[in-house]
């Protein structure tokens, strides 16, 4: 054939650190310490714990709709962990839960948010974080805008950005990989491969073997990671981070792992989940396995896990009544952050809303 | 109801659907008809849609006719176009209404323009299909109410069915009308609205509206979901107010029935247009203008508009105190009436 | 011409200038105030624009701050709102409005959001330059006026000179302005329209209409270049038809300058509305409903519209039929008057 | 580093048939017989004519905004002479005049929509292309629909879609080429590389050393090629559209090449051209290249060379008196293309601007 680029048979092997049983591959150094790895497995749990609730709290028409993060909580926290919050920036599609926490969200205006209050979209100052991003995709030009400003800036932070393997179908994950390219702007493009947008799966959408292998084509590396192996996530990111506050430029992360429940609380994945499939990933749980690798090491037990679900458990419930204490939605709160200055025509439908004289 | 899927190809035996499955119907009864009709979008095809409104069809015609397509919506347009000019008919979907902006260049330069750009060589018989409008507590961007810029399209012709009849009749009309048609299905109305609609093969044409209720005191004018609750706001202005509203539904905004409207007008000389897209440039705003010019020596008060307010759509909790409610459409109403 | 470049802080100097050397000079003199400011897009940089917008600028503040971006207007858009996040105030340029489409998504659901979607903490102070609007012959989708669909997109502002002097003092409004404006720049004055500009700092503020002409009879309503169209018709009204017109420049779409709409209006009780873009939604819909619902009682015959018709931008040798003329607005107003 | 796709330091050599001094490569068989380069010479030799006509008929004011083929013909007549015009459609930006041309497009056609006369726009029946597209890469995603439908009616057609370097950084052509790769839509994705968008030169468009490296991220193969060899364009673009015919999905074909002159008529390329880059491209030029090949085996002399030029020159006046004696543009073509049947609303528009009753 004549052509100089031919695509690969097969994806390559994910970058593994952990294996499914726990165990560490022989002859790596994780990047995390062992009180690292704690808390990335404390917020890990906070997750799964944080997605039963909220499941319930949906069912009983209290939340609005949600998307779990279960199975893939490796892939999010392994790599917010490895940011610094207080210069670098985490920008979200929906699914990315404990990064936001990581960069000090407070897990109550989370709730705030899917409780459907216009509170819970206050990001507070200082929190290192953009806006859940539902059109999808958008968020990854305005990520690289957000590098390429601190990069003017020289502020040494670097951006995060996380999109599933759908977002990256969309023309704007195309543009802004392109334009960080040519900047070299600090950015990481967190590629969230959980194997389906919505009912779509992963070979529908894209004939790619692997989705990291358009990296070159924008002139930055990319990493194929296990994304279910918190050490190897955590490992790769930090590599990525590393490059692009030394003025390296961006990094694709395809980190490949697996929705273990519905696209959200509307959904009804038994009508296009193949079983055998999901049963599959069942062994591999993010959880289970850093558990598994703490606990063959002495550092977990099951009574440390009791106590830690225990203490999850009643931080979940007070974020909850934090939550449930904010003031009711009200009308005023349309107009109120619309423009710096409300025009004097708002004024007057604000006053028509609210029942009151302009 | 009245008949059995047995019945299917004649009209006058009907049963009671909801819009979604009156919708579901006329896709189905158009692919069986004609094989050059192809569905693509996202979702559409195992899933059914993620409001199955395209339930069934894949497994019925097949994985060529119905496609799953990636998450790109910019190309599910683009591609339709392509399709077209091979000779097929496509009727894409988009997920939500809100998500079209993604597509924006691709109907708004592209579709609705390439019969003209081509001098007639090149027709684009698509059919968008599109859920839009609030109500029900989405997430963001799923609710907007962005149907008045696509009015500011020449070539694209923009329509919405206040109910399940209109809804299988008007887009039997629309896969088969030669020109772009964006299609745009009351989200709430999905499941809510429901009626008897004809098992067999009927078509409601495109440009024509519909007067819903007659009335003698105030005209309201609406569409799509706004239509019913207009319905409503009627039966509390006769009840509660003696007040008798005429209620038109508009069905098509683009050819817009002005016939209609002006007729709609005469009868009251008061006018209340209602809608859930936003007061500024909402196409109130052009039903305003015509009625004013066309109407002018009719009109005994100046035309109310009921309407979200200039504002983004909000979170789920403040919902209600942005998309007009009955209580605002009245409220409009007795403002137009006190005059 | 009254004053060199060494005089450029002191306002009372004035020289004159084209509309385009008027916008030059605003992005001249904010990028060297603000240090903040960043200009971003295609062929901005080395070339200065293809209008030579912003030429020069690149040599002055260096190609850290006026950056050549690949060619693609989603990323542009997108890029500023994470520029304005980190704390920059990017003023984008759109080659042309036309391929705004391609940045539809990011301007109307991003941007235009933004403050509210982060409830205040992320504002966007940014500037969208662009040049819309016919009358000189380019190739297709470059004339296009698309106005109207940003009018329907809260949280944004959209604004558009008529001269020089505007031009100037509205850019550097808009730079300043907290918010998000889009700031269409009337293609075909780039060159043709000049006037005395102060050389040093001012601002025009948004949201204020402006009578360009005072009259009697018939209130012109206009902005962009409709509203040189206006005045030349003005004069034919005058000179040929006795007919002493009334010339309101918008500037401001949004925000509206309701008041101002008002008084011009009440001012003759005959209103016609003038725009190139197409009659269906377009920014005249807007201004006739408000000024039916705010003037109701002052009008004394319907309100006119002078536009394009609903059909797509035409090649070259076909606009002058599209665009509208000045024997169009003379023929609108005498509909208007004969009533 | 942890990354299994890293991109190259540099691009590979474009595949090349023709040295520039008219040499065969060795080993090489050329897939254009004699008679089909002499055809494509003479196509290419009538666009470079045109240009120079087209420019002066500008200069006058007869013609509008237009854009040069100049240094680009090889590019645009290789890759086009590989279609079959019966089954095979173009999908052209706006600088492929001579491919438009070989799908049978009038000349006078070509030039009456320069002329700014609606009667341009109207492609005649059986000519199997789509209007010169303005908005950059909208076509692509129309192409990928175009080959998909000609696939599902399994009509053996196979699509080539031009577009530029540019144009290749449009999300559209990030959508289209995933859509392509997971369809296996017969379409060939010609992208011609030729240095330039406006004034923005390719390493400021994208960082990847290669734009045809993007192919394998969609899952099919990517090739560059010398855009200045006829007989490598032809061969390159043969095997892509054979490959395509046969069922085995796209080729993305970067085809590196240059602009000669200004980006249009309304450019100023000394702006911003560095005359040394373009000096190294004059003796490159692809017209040239061919007739020393031909001359060197007696098949092409400068006696023909005056032949064909004056044969040439007659067609290109007899085109103009043709595109001249069409009906001059009126306010009814407005009308006449918009819908099917005009709705009421536009009757009353258009007899308001013909001045009569609807
Ligand atoms: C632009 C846009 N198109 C469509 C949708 C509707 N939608 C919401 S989530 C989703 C699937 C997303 O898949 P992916 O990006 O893989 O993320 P995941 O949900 O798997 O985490 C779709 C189609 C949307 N929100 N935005
Ligand atoms: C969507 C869009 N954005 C911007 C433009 C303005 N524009 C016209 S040509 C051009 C450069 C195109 O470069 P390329 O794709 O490399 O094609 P070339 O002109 O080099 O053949 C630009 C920016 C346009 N026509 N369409
Ligand atoms: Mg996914
Ligand atoms: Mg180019």
């Amino acid at each position: 054939m004549l052509a100089q680029f031919v695509p690969d048979g097969t994806a390559p092997s994910p970058i593994q650190y952990l294996a499914a049983d726990g165990a560490l591959a022989e002859g790596v150094t994780p990047s995390m310490s062992d009180d690292e790895v704690r808390a990335g497995l404390r917020l890990m749990m906070l997750t799964r714990a944080f997605d039963t609730k909220a499941m319930s709290l949906q069912r009983q028409g209290r939340f609005g709709t949600f998307s779990q993060v279960t199975g893939q909580e490796a892939s999010i926290v392994g790599s917010a962990s490895a940011l610094d919050p207080r210069i670098d920036w985490v920008v979200p599609q929906y699914r990315e839960l404990p990064a936001l926490l990581r960069q000090g969200l407070p897990l109550s205006s989370f709730m705030l948010y899917f409780m459907g209050n216009l509170a819970g979209s206050r990001i507070p100052d200082n929190v290192n974080i953009l806006p859940i991003q539902i059109s999808l995709a958008a968020q990854i030009p305005q990520a690289v805008g957000l590098a390429w400003g601190l990069q003017l800036q020289q502020t040494g932070g670097v951006v995060i950005v996380y999109f599933g393997d759908g977002a990256s179908s969309e023309g704007d994950f195309h543009e802004a990989c392109n334009l960080a390219g040519v900047l070299k702007a600090p950015v990481v493009f967190m590629l969230s491969n959980n194997g389906w947008a919505i009912s779509t799966p992963r070979h529908k959408q894209s004939a790619a073997t692997s989705l990291a292998a358009r990296a070159p084509g924008y002139g930055f590396p990319g990493v194929v990671v296990d994304g279910n192996d918190l050490l190897a996530v955590h490992a790769v990111t930090s590599e990525a981070v590393a490059r692009a506050r030394a003025g390296e430029g961006p990094t694709l992360i395809e980190s490949v792992t697996y929705r273990m429940g519905p696209h959200n609380t509307a959904d009804d994945p038994t009508r296009y989940v193949v079983a055998s499939e999901l049963d599959a990933w069942k062994p591999l749980d993010p959880i289970a396995r850093v558990q598994r690798h703490l606990t063959a090491r002495g550092l977990w037990s099951d009574d440390q896990c009791q106590v830690v679900e225990a203490e999850l458990s009643a931080e979940i419930e007070e974020a909850l009544v934090v939550a449930r204490a904010a003031p009711p939605p009200s009308a005023s709160q349309l107009f109120d952050h619309v423009y710096a200055d409300a025009p004097a025509t708002m004024l007057r439908q604000r006053a028509a809303r609210l029942g009151v004289t302009a | 109801m009245t008949a059995t899927t047995n019945h299917a190809d004649t009209p006058a035996f009907t049963e009671t659907m909801t819009m979604i499955e009156a919708i579901r119907d006329a896709l189905t009864l158009e692919m069986a008809r004609d094989e050059r009709v192809v569905v693509l979008g996202e979702d559409v095809g195992v899933l059914g849609g993620v409001f199955r409104a395209t339930d069934g069809l894949q497994q019925r015609f097949g994985e060529r006719r119905v496609i799953d397509t990636p998450l790109a919506e910019g190309v599910i347009i683009g591609a339709a176009v392509g399709l077209a000019v091979s000779g097929l008919i496509p009727v894409p979907e988009l997920q939500f209404l809100g998500f079209g902006h993604q597509a924006f260049h691709q109907i708004g330069q592209q579709v609705a323009r390439f019969r003209f750009r081509s001098q007639g060589r090149h027709p684009m018989p698509i059919t968008i299909r599109s859920p839009f409008g609030g109500g029900v507590r989405t997430p963001e961007l799923h609710s907007d109410a962005f149907e008045a810029m696509y009015t500011n399209t020449p070539g694209l012709k923009v329509v919405t069915p206040a109910d399940a009849y209109d809804a299988k009749g008007m887009l039997l009309a629309a896969i088969r009308d030669p020109d772009p048609v964006l299609f745009l299905e009351p989200l709430r109305g999905y499941r809510l609205v429901s009626g008897e609609v004809p098992t067999g093969d009927y078509m409601v044409p495109l440009g024509r509206s519909n007067v819903v209720r007659e009335g003698d005191d105030v005209t309201l004018i609406a569409y799509s979901a706004a239509v019913q609750m207009c319905m409503k706001a009627a039966g509390v202005l006769s009840s509660e107010h003696g007040v008798s509203a005429h209620v038109l539904d508009l069905r098509s905004l683009v050819p817009l029935d002005v016939e209609g409207l002006v007729a709609a007008v005469e009868r009251t000389g008061r006018v209340v247009i209602v809608h859930e897209a936003p007061l500024t440039s909402g196409f109130g705003a052009e039903l305003a203008a015509t009625i004013q010019r066309e109407a002018f020596y009719s009109l005994q008060v100046p035309i109310e508009r009921v309407t979200a307010p200039d504002t983004p759509y909000p979170l789920g909790g403040t919902e209600d105190f942005y998309v007009p409610q009955i209580s605002d459409v009245v409220r409009g109403v007795l403002t137009a009436m006190e005059r």
